[in-house]
Formats: structure tokens, C-alpha cells, sequence
């Protein structure tokens, strides 16, 4: 019997880039690995057929289920990757919430706009709107939020001093701290969303159809998954063949990673509900989580029950 | 008399026929279920959301909702500001290099030399140089409207009968008036020519445009919906921006009618009655 | 002292497609009185617009002196009007407009521009027409739009170049007689560039007959024929049987040159 | 003789100053330091980076080095493809439409609504349509270059000299006969001109076409050395794509002056001797 | 039997700007014998080219029926050969192979076509020019290819509209004198619109002479004069005092009715 074939579509970040190795992790099933410039390319990949198995992230994934598609999530990848960094001309120590609330309202006073930049609909948009709300200052309100959609334009932004704090994905964080254009602040992780970055979904259709290949590609990712916990140089070595971007930098962006295949089941839900808080979404999916998530792959892989595996 | 207005209501439902059989279709073809719903929504769902961006009928478009104007206002403000400075220097630059050789010599090779990089990969470089909001957005309208009137003024300049001229000079006229009363607006039909160009150019380059760090406008709808798996409001994104731009380029050739009205030539005896 | 004199003209242009030199007016001496009517007759290619050009001041010999009214001519001035082939009018201007653009030019105010244009419509018959644009013209009709303007800068010269030749035949012989009136009652020198035999014996107080490239002035006729001309009159034919001998023998140098370059 | 030569020898000169003075001015402000290197690379760097990807020197272009020919051979595949499939549909779409009025009445009003929409605004739908690698880029291409040909040749069949068609016609010609050897060629030139336009049209959609799923191209490389801050390569994409777009160009244009070589008049004078 | 026939011809075009009819053609009555030369003269606009357009099948009569040979025409064909004003050359194909087109059409090879075409090339005295392009040809030679095209036809009837007018006066006068000498040799029926004087005198056998619009025909006259035709002449003077005198009384008459429309 021949073996399965599986599509992979992966987005072009830190985090996502070692699933390019996920063809040679498997000798069950053939990978064809895609890379794409952004998450919303690979999830419309998936939805209409293009691809069968998808790297993307919990908010593309709340963010489909919301508009009716059938998505599955049979695996966790990495998670972390936000990073909250300040402009250079901002006083302020790292952590020091109270510093901010001060500084904030001293722009209040002065009839400033305190502008904070992110990418809309980015999990790093998610991870700093809560910890802000965490911390007491309302992000609708006592703050300018701007949308800088691309990340790699998070840095002249800052650098032009349009904005005064950031939340950005590694390895543009990193590269923004090292070149010195901006300052380390915090990494929203307190708030109820976690720290919950990437997921690995699939179409019902295709687990019917080809469970073994949908199995065997869980399998690679769990693999892999492993290997980035202990091995972060062989994941330097993927960011630096695929981006050109300086080890120093990769280096110092996987500080920031923390490969995980569970599937957080809580988290995403929060993340849910902050989505229609936010009028990301239209409707409550709080409840679709629970049956678009299989974790009988990754139970059969790891032979451990899904309680252990993040429901 | 009456034979002819039955073949124009003829004419007229055969223009319709096509278009609406292709919209049924399509129609029929969403509500089959052969593609997810939300991935490709019938026309009946694009123009409920449509609806609902325009008028907040019933809050379908989340914070889009009722927006239609404003967002239609900044392409359309991003668009008139970048086309109007692609105007002005493309019209001025134009003309100076058809008139004065050694202006030809000095500015043009640059400015061939720009002219095929494609408008849309100067985007990093936007960024760099102009930040966020809307100068990078206007640069790149403006890149995409320039380079059709400066090639349309060169060519109106250029082309200039030569006995207008030596008719001009004849009448005593000085080289700043043989510019102003003779060269423009002997210029203007193919200058107006690439003004229609660049209206098209400058639209398309917003949708670009409007994909970097923009907070409105109707190509931020567009791809922000796109992020968000809207495909009922991106397909109404892209039938807002044909409609503006194809309104644009209908009041810019209203506008060279009424400017270039002594080309319409009639007979003197087709006045006389 | 002549209108117009012309003192060993040569011009040479280059000629680029070949990178060679084209010998175009080979030693050329003319002189026109004032209140003449000069007809220049020659065939296609001979330097007939090229000399009226230079004279004009659009084009300089490259050797010889022209002068007008005793002054050596530098470049195009008011006190020669034009009349060009094609009318050249501004299309964007209407009649009254394109007659009194030298008005404009000079800063004249626009109910000025059209009081001083009124006399030149009427005298070249286009009342009614003042607010037509030129593409709403006959081709007659922006002709006489032509001779109006270069009328209104009231210049000592007119030079025309082959103005009636895009027209059809009966409104050709209606414009030239309206040209001749004009002339008869405006008075001043004009010089008349045609290559039709009829045309230039129906106007011309004088024909000078060319040659064909390099142009050379072959012959100098004065006519001796009352006006108005009849073209069918047994002396009128005794003229054009003259010229058409010359033009026939210069036709025959013609085609042995080009046999022999061939 | 020598003259001409002197003057033409200086007007090179002058033609090579401003860019030779720009590339200059560049360099300096880059190595100034007044905006951080990586962000303005001078052009110094952007050629050793180029150098490098072309002819893998000294891999600091990671893994694109040594790669350039490559990037440059999937980009002109898919705009070739994508132009090609434009050039034939245009061509024959406009040839009918121009011909007959009921291919006009019933196909063009469609035509003309999807025209003013801009192509980049198109990807969502191409890659539901066309899912990934180069499909939806050769889509998008397609769409840029399609309407530039089709509407030339509508308006190259519309202006053929009805006394040409009259001509035919007394000759014997039969509808067909008078397609193909009357209005075809008529037309041509003006297909030509189409054509050209259409040709930079299409790289410039292959910039915005290679934003998606593709996995090589200069767009690709553009895209990703972008989204990496690797500005060097940026500008040197920038370059090559600009450099290719002259290149085809310059290619159909000779093409054209081939197949129109009887545009060119000369005098018989000029051919005799 | 005569060569052409039209009975009874009304044209009326839709006027579309002013949404009302323009009799352009009021009932004409005209035959012409085979291997007649009938020059139509008249006015700009009278309808010379409707006229001709109808006998070549390129425009259809309102009333009234044309017939070539005593066939009934309803449609353009090969035994009606056209000469057009601007020589409508294909631009895209030399010489011998616009000559030779109707060929191609019935499929000939390109050598048969060559070879058919030599004769006519060398009948229109275009030897040597059989490679060149119409954008490297003169007007006259352009001319003459149209001619030859029309003649390898071997049409029973010729019909030209205006075909030298857009040539220099000497010129045409070469032109006129190939045309009656080939017609003489080839012999057919010509069909000449024109609207100069002397160009009718000098080629036709008969000359009829149209009013201005709505065109009828003012009269139709035998031309008694002997070939080669002297323009000079004064039997050739007394028949252009005739038609001129025709062509005033219109003039004046089309003038009245400009007038009165006013
Ligand atoms: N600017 C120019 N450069 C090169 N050659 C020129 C130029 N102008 C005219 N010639 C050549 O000089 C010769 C005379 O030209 P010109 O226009 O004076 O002839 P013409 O007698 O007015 O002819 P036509 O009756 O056709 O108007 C022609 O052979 C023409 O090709
Ligand atoms: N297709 C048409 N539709 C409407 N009117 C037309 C059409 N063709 C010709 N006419 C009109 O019919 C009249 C006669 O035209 P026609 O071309 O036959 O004149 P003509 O005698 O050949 O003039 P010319 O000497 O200027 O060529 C003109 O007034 C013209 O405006
Ligand atoms: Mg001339
Ligand atoms: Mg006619």
C-alpha cells in the first residue's frame, strides 16, 4: 500500500519555521511542507482544499470555527513568541506596571496619545490586550491602540517614534531589542489566553479519508515538538536558512519559545470569549472548541490521556 | 423613430443578460453547498453584509458596521492626495522635459531607470522612509499614478504641431507664453489621456497600499475581512473599490469634456439649424 | 527699396538618414516690390516653403542675407503674417479668439481682442461664425480664419504657403477671389507658394518659376492680365502654355537625374 | 562630423550625472549613520549582497545565495504564463468584440464591471480558486495583463479603415478571409501597443502575486528579505525585477518593430541610393 | 445594352445628430455605354461618393435600382474594380502583393500571384518598386498601385473617386495622361468623380455635371476633343466657360439656400 501523501502549510515565523523538518520526521506518510507569507494564506489553503494539515494560530482557529468552517485541531506546536517593548525615549523599567499607569496618565494630562502598536487579530494582539486589562488600564480607552498589520514593520515604526510601546512576535522582538531600538518591557503571559501561540489543525474530511496520514503528521509534529525542546540549534539552523536573519537573533528569539503539542482547551476557550469581546468574532464558540478538538491522535502518539494533553 | 427605441431596449437587455445569468450562478452555485458557505457567500449574503457596512442594518459586519463612508472616504482621500501630487509634478515635469532638451538629458534617464521597478515593491522602502498611517499609503499612490502622466505630458509636449508654434512665435510671442498659451493646452488631450491612466493606477495602488499600518479605508477592510475570513465583506471591498474607481474615472472624463469640449466637432451646418 | 530681398541664398540640410548633406536652395537672388503679389511656382520637393520659411524667419540660409523693408531678417516677427497650408489654427480657440491671439499675447483684454477682431471676420466673410471652434470649420473657413489673423497684425508681408491646396476646386476659385479683393483693397507685398500652374496665374502680379532640387529660380514672369482673371481667356492659356513648357522640360531634367543617381 | 560626435559624447555625460550623483548622495547618507544601516543599506551593500546572490560569493545571503537565476527563471515563468494566456484571451476576446456587435452587446458590459476592480485585491479569491503554489500567481498576472491587451485590440478593431475592409470586400473577401488578412493585421500595431502595457503590467502583478504561496521568485525573495529586514536584498530584488521588466520590454518591442517593419516608411529617394 | 444603369436613385441618410432624414440623392437617372470614361463632376457633399458607393455595392439606393451589365447590383464584386481617393493600400504588404491580393483571397501561390502581378506593375510603370512598402511610396505611386490592383481584376467597370486629388499639381498631370493611356490599351468603362474643372475636360468622354445637395444631374455632356486633350486649347476653354458657368449659377443658388435655412 502506498503512502499517504499529506500537504502541510505552515506561515513564515520563528515559532513555525522548524515545520519544515517535519518531512523528514516521519516515514509513514509523505509531507509536501508549504511555507506561506501569513497565517490567514495558510488557514484559506486549508478551508478550501488546497492543503490537508495546517500550522496556525488559536486566534485563526477560533476565528474559523466562528465563521462555520470545518476545522479540527489534533495537535499543540510551540507556544510564546510576544514580547512588549518600549521606545527608546520611554523611561520605564522592565515589569514596572505601575511605572506605565503612571506614564500613561501623564500623557492623559498632557493631552497625548499614548499609542500602543500590534497586529490586529495577531495572538500578540490577544496576549497584550489582556495582560493590559490584567494591569488595570483599558485598552479601548486609555491607550491609542494602532495596527501595524506586518511585523517586520514594528521596527521603523518604533525606531520613527510613531509609537511608544509595542507588542511583537520573535524574532522581530528580539531584533528590536538587539539593535536597540527598543527596550524589553514585559511578555504578556498572566493573562487568561496564556501564553497559547500555535496549533495544528486539519479538515474532518480529511481525517475520514486518511487517518493515517493525519496520524503519521501528528506523529512528526510531536517529534518535533521534542527534538526544539532540547535541540535549539538545529532550529537556529532552519531560521537561518530560510529568513537570513542573524543567529545572534535566533538565538536569542527561542528564549522566548516554548514548543508544546498539548491543546489547551481553557486557554482557548478565554481567547474565544476575548475574541467576541472584542468583536474579532460574531458569535460565542466557546462550546464548538470542545468537538473541534481531537485529541486521539495525539493520545494515540504520546499514549497519554487527553486530560494530560491540555482539555 | 419608434423602430429604433425597440432596438435600443433590445440592445439595452441583451447588455444585461450576461451579468445576470453570471450572478444567478453563482448564486445557485454558493447556496449548493459545494464550497464551505463562508468561503465563497452567495451574492444575496455579500449584499445583506454589504448593507450592513453601508447603512448598519443589522450589525453583521461587527465594527465595520455602517462604516462604509468613512472607510470610502479615506481610500478615496489617500487616492486624491497621492493622485493630485502625481498630477501636479508629472504634469510640470512632463512638460518642462518635452520642452527643454537639457532637462530631457539630466532628469529622464533617472526616471526611466525608475519607471519598470513595479510601484508595489517599494512598500519596505515606504515604510522606512514615510512610517505608518498615511504618507507610506499616499507615496505609493503616487508612484503608481505619476509615471502614466509624466509619459502622456512628455508625449503631448512632444507631438505638438510645429506650425501652432511658428503660428504662435509669428504673432510675437515669447517662449513663456508659447508654453502657456500654446504647448499646454495643446498638451492637455494627452495629458487628460494619462490623468484616466493614472486614476486606475492610483486606486489599484491603495488596495496595495492599504495592506500597511492603515486604520481604515476600504483596502483595509479588505484585507483586515480577509484576515477574519470574511469573504462576504471582501467581495463587497472589491466591488466598492471598482465602483469608486470606476466613479473617478467617469468624473475625470466628464471633466476633460468639459475642458476639451472644442474637440467635439460638429459641421457647421449640422449648428446652423 | 524692395519689400523682400533675397541675396544669394543657399540652404543645406542634413540629411540624416544617410549622414550625407542635401543641397536644398542653390544660389538663390530675389527681390520683391512693395504692393507686389508674388506667386511661387515649382514642383514638390524644390525649397518653395523652405524659402518662404526663411523669409518668414522660422528657418536661417546657411549662406546669403534676407532682409525685409531693408532690415536683415534674425527670427519671426509681427511684421510678417503667415498663412500656413493647414490652418493651424488653436483648436481650443474660437474664431474671434484665434484672429485676435496676437492681441492676447500682448495683454489685451478680451473685449478689446473682439472689437479689433469684428473688421477682419467681416472682411474675410465669417459673420455669424465668431464663436465657432475650429473643428466645427470647413476647410475654406479656417483659411480665411488664417488670413484674418495674419490680416490683424497688419503686417508688410504676407507669405503663404500653398493655403488653398487642401480644398476642393470650387471653393477654390471662390477663395482666390476673395484673396485678390483683399489684397486690392488692403494692399501690401505678398508672396504665394503654390504648384498649381492655374493658381498661381489666376493671383500673381509676378510668377517666379522654380526648379526642381536644388531649387533655383528658373524664370521671372510679370503678368500683364487684367483683373478679374479669366482662365479660359486665349491670354491667360498663352502664359500657362509658356509655364507648362518649362515645367514639362524641368520634369524630363528631373526624371534623367534620378535615372542617372539611380 | 567629429563635431557631432563631440556633442553626442556629452550629452551621454549629462545623461549619467544625475543618477551617478543620486547613487552617490545615497551611499553618503547611508554610511552617515543617520538611520541604522540595516534600514538603508548603501549601495555598496545592496551589490555585494547582489553579487552574492547571484554568484554565491560569500553566502550572506544565506539561502538565497547562488540562487538569483533561479528566482529570475520562476518569475519569468509565471509572468510568461500568465501574460501568455492574457495575450491570446485578449486578443481574441477583442478581436470578436470589436467585430461583432452581438459579442459586444452580450460579453462587454461584464468585462467592463470586473475591469475597474483592482487585480491585487483578486488574491483572496485566487487562492480559493486556485489554491497554492503557482496557480493563483499566474492567475493574478493573467488579470493585470488581460485587460490592457483586450481593450487595445477592441479599439485596434474598431479604428481598421473601413475603406480597407471595402477594398477586400471588392476583391471577393469573404468575412473570414476579411478577418484575417484585413483586420487582424490593421490592428496589429495597436494590439502591439497593448501588448507593451501589458507587459509591465504583468511584473508588476507577479510582485504582488508572489505575496502568496509561492516558494521562489524576485517577488518571493522581495517579500521575505522584507519581511526579515534584509533590506540589501530588498533593493536588489527591487532592481532585478525593474531590470527584467526593461528587459521584456525591450524584447516585445523589438518583436513589434520585426513584425511591423512596414511601419517604418522611408522615402523612395532614401531607398534609392 | 449600356455598361451601368441607374434608375430612379434616392438616397436618403438617417441624420443622427439632428435625428432627421438628408436626401442626399434625388432621383438620378444615368447610363453609361460600356467603354465610356464618364467624369461626375459637382460640389463638395453632392453625393459623387454615394453615387459611386452604390455602383460599387458598398451602399445600397433607397428607391430606385443600379445594375452593371444588365445584372442587378447587391453587393460589392470583382467585376466592379474600385480606385479609392487615399489609395487604401494594406499597409502590411508590398507592393506586388497588394497588386496581387485578390489572388491570395482565391488561394493562389505566392509565385503565381508574383507572376500575375508583373504585367500591371509594369503597365503602371512601378518596375523596380515591387518590394517597397505603401509608407515608402509616394502618393502618386500609391496611386498607381491602386490602379494596377483594380485592373488585375479585369473588372468591365473601373470606378474612381477622386483619386489624384491629393497630388501635387505636376504630378497629376503625369497622372491623367498614364490613366487615359491605359484606359485606351485596356479599354472598360470608367466611372470619374472629381470636382475640378479641368481634370473632367482633360479625361473624360462624357462629363455630367451635378448640382449641389440633394445631387442631381445638371447635364450630361459629350466631350468632342481630340487625345492627347490640351488644356490650353480654345475648344477645351469653351467647354470650361460652360461648366464654369454651370458651377457659378449653383454656387449662387446653394448660397441662397444656406441663407434661407439660416
Ligand atoms: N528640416 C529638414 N531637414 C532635412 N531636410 C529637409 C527639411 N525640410 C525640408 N527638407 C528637404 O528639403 C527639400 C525641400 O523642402 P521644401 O519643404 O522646401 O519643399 P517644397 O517645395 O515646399 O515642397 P512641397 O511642394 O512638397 O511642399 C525636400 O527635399 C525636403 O525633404
Ligand atoms: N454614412 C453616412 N451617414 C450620414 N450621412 C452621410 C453618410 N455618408 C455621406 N453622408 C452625407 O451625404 C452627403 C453626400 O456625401 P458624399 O460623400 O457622397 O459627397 P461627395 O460628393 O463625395 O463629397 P466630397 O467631394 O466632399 O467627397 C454629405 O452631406 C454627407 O454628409
Ligand atoms: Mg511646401
Ligand atoms: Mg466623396
Amino acid at each position: 500500500q502506498a503512502k499517504p501523501t499529506i500537504k502541510l502549510g505552515f506561515a513564515k515565523c520563528a515559532h513555525c519555521l522548524p515545520m519544515s523538518l517535519t518531512p523528514g520526521l516521519t516515514s509513514e506518510a509523505n509531507i509536501e511542507a508549504n511555507a506561506f507569507n501569513s497565517g490567514n494564506d495558510v488557514l484559506t489553503a486549508l478551508v478550501s482544499k488546497s492543503i490537508d494539515v495546517a500550522q496556525i494560530t488559536y486566534l485563526h482557529y477560533i476565528t474559523a470555527l466562528d465563521r462555520g468552517f470545518d476545522v479540527v485541531a489534533i495537535s499543540g506546536q510551540v507556544n510564546g513568541g510576544s514580547e512588549i517593548l518600549t521606545a527608546k525615549g520611554i523611561d520605564l523599567k522592565p515589569n514596572d506596571w505601575d511605572g506605565l499607569k503612571k506614564l500613561i496618565a501623564e500623557y492623559k494630562a498632557k493631552d497625548k496619545p499614548f499609542r500602543v502598536a500590534a497586529s490586529r487579530g495577531n495572538a500578540q494582539d490577544i496576549h497584550m490586550r489582556g495582560e493590559l486589562m490584567l494591569h488595570g488600564i483599558d485598552p479601548n480607552k486609555d491607550i491609542q491602540f494602532i495596527n501595524i498589520p506586518n511585523p517586520s514593520d514594528h521596527s521603523a515604526a518604533l525606531q520613527r517614534g510613531e509609537v511608544e510601546m509595542l507588542c511583537s512576535v520573535e524574532p522581530f522582538a528580539s531584533q528590536i531589542r538587539l539593535s536597540g531600538v527598543g527596550k524589553n518591557f514585559a511578555l504578556p503571559y498572566n493573562q487568561a489566553a496564556g501564553n497559547l501561540t500555535n496549533l495544528i489543525v486539519t479538515r474532518s474530511d480529511v481525517i475520514k479519508n486518511d487517518p493515517k496520514g493525519v496520524q503519521a503528521t501528528v506523529g512528526a509534529v510531536v517529534k518535533l515538538v521534542d527534538m526544539l525542546k532540547t535541540d535549539r540549534k538545529s532550529w537556529v539552523e532552519v531560521i537561518n536558512k530560510y529568513t537570513a536573519m542573524d543567529a545572534t537573533v535566533a538565538n536569542e528569539a527561542l528564549k522566548n519559545a516554548f514548543p508544546d503539542y498539548a491543546m489547551h482547551r481553557k486557554q482557548a476557550q478565554a481567547i474565544a470569549v476575548m475574541m467576541k469581546d472584542l468583536k474579532y468574532i460574531s458569535k460565542d464558540v466557546a462550546a464548538d472548541v470542545d468537538t473541534h478538538m481531537d485529541y486521539s491522535f495525539l493520545s494515540a502518539v504520546t499514549g497519554k490521556p487527553k486530560t494530560a494533553l491540555g482539555y | 423613430m419608434s423602430m429604433n427605441w425597440l432596438v435600443s431596449i433590445r440592445d439595452q437587455r441583451d447588455r444585461f443578460i450576461v451579468p445576470v445569468v453570471l450572478i444567478l450562478a453563482w448564486e445557485c452555485l454558493s447556496r449548493s453547498g459545494w464550497l464551505p458557505a463562508s468561503l465563497l457567500p452567495a451574492p444575496s449574503t455579500v449584499c445583506v453584509s454589504w448593507a450592513d457596512w453601508i447603512f448598519s442594518t443589522d450589525q453583521s459586519t461587527q465594527a465595520n458596521s455602517g462604516r462604509w463612508i468613512f472607510d470610502a472616504l479615506s481610500s478615496s482621500l489617500r487616492v486624491f492626495a497621492g493622485y493630485a501630487i502625481a498630477a501636479f509634478s508629472g504634469i510640470a515635469l512632463g512638460v518642462a522635459i518635452g520642452w527643454w532638451r537639457w532637462v530631457e538629458r539630466t532628469i529622464e534617464p533617472t526616471l526611466q531607470m525608475l519607471r519598470p521597478v513595479p510601484p508595489v515593491s517599494w512598500i519596505p522602502l515606504a515604510i522606512i522612509w514615510f512610517g505608518i498611517a498615511n504618507k507610506p499609503a499616499i507615496f505609493l499612490v503616487f508612484l503608481g499614478a505619476f509615471f502614466p502622466v509624466l509619459m502622456n505630458a512628455i508625449h503631448g509636449v512632444k507631438t505638438v504641431d510645429r506650425n501652432l508654434i511658428r503660428a504662435a512665435s509669428m504673432m510675437g510671442a515669447s517662449e513663456s507664453q508659447i508654453l502657456r498659451f500654446v504647448v499646454l493646452p495643446a498638451a492637455l488631450p494627452s495629458i487628460f489621456a494619462g490623468l484616466r491612466i493614472a486614476i486606475g493606477s492610483a486606486w489599484m495602488l491603495t488596495v496595495t497600499a492599504e495592506m500597511v499600518a492603515v486604520k481604515s479605508g476600504l483596502g483595509y477592510v479588505l484585507w483586515d475581512s480577509y484576515y477574519f475570513m470574511r469573504f462576504d465583506l471582501v467581495i463587497a471591498a472589491m466591488t466598492s473599490i471598482g465602483l469608486l474607481g470606476f466613479l473617478t474615472d467617469w468624473a475625470i472624463k466628464l471633466v476633460m469634456s468639459r475642458v476639451l469640449h472644442w474637440q467635439h466637432g460638429q459641421t457647421v451646418q449640422g449648428r446652423k439649424h | 527699396m524692395a519689400a523682400i530681398e533675397l541675396k544669394d541664398i543657399v540652404k543645406i540640410y542634413a540629411d540624416r538618414k544617410r549622414g550625407t548633406e542635401l543641397l536644398t536652395i542653390d544660389h538663390v537672388d530675389l527681390s520683391v516690390d512693395s504692393n507686389e503679389f508674388l506667386c511661387l511656382l515649382g514642383p514638390s520637393g524644390c525649397g518653395k516653403s523652405t524659402l518662404l520659411n526663411m523669409i518668414a524667419g522660422f528657418e536661417t540660409a546657411s549662406s546669403g542675407t534676407v532682409s525685409v523693408a531693408g532690415k536683415s531678417i534674425t527670427g519671426p516677427g509681427a511684421d510678417r503674417g503667415m498663412v500656413f497650408q493647414q490652418a493651424t489654427l488653436m483648436p481650443w480657440l474660437n474664431v474671434w479668439e484665434n484672429i485676435a491671439f496676437s492681441l492676447k499675447l500682448a495683454g489685451k483684454s478680451a473685449s478689446e481682442q473682439r472689437e479689433a477682431a469684428q473688421p477682419f471676420i467681416d472682411m474675410v466673410k465669417l459673420g455669424g461664425f465668431e464663436n465657432h471652434y475650429p473643428s466645427e470649420l470647413s476647410g475654406g473657413m479656417a483659411q480665411r480664419v488664417g488670413i484674418a489673423r495674419a490680416l490683424l497684425l497688419n503686417p508688410a508681408v504676407i507669405l503663404m504657403d500653398e493655403p488653398f491646396a487642401a480644398l476642393d476646386a470650387q471653393t477654390k476659385i471662390e477663395m482666390q477671389e476673395e484673396l485678390v479683393s483683399i489684397w486690392q483693397r488692403h494692399q501690401g507685398t505678398v508672396v504665394f507658394v503654390t504648384h498649381s500652374v492655374d493658381e498661381a496665374l489666376v493671383l500673381g502680379s509676378q510668377v517666379a518659376v522654380m526648379t526642381h532640387r536644388p531649387g533655383r529660380i528658373r524664370e521671372l514672369i510679370k503678368l500683364d492680365l487684367p483683373r478679374p482673371r479669366d482662365s479660359t481667356s486665349p491670354e491667360f492659356n498663352e502664359y500657362k502654355r509658356h509655364i507648362l513648357a518649362l515645367i514639362r522640360e524641368e520634369s524630363a531634367l528631373a526624371r534623367a537625374d534620378v535615372a542617372a543617381n539611380a
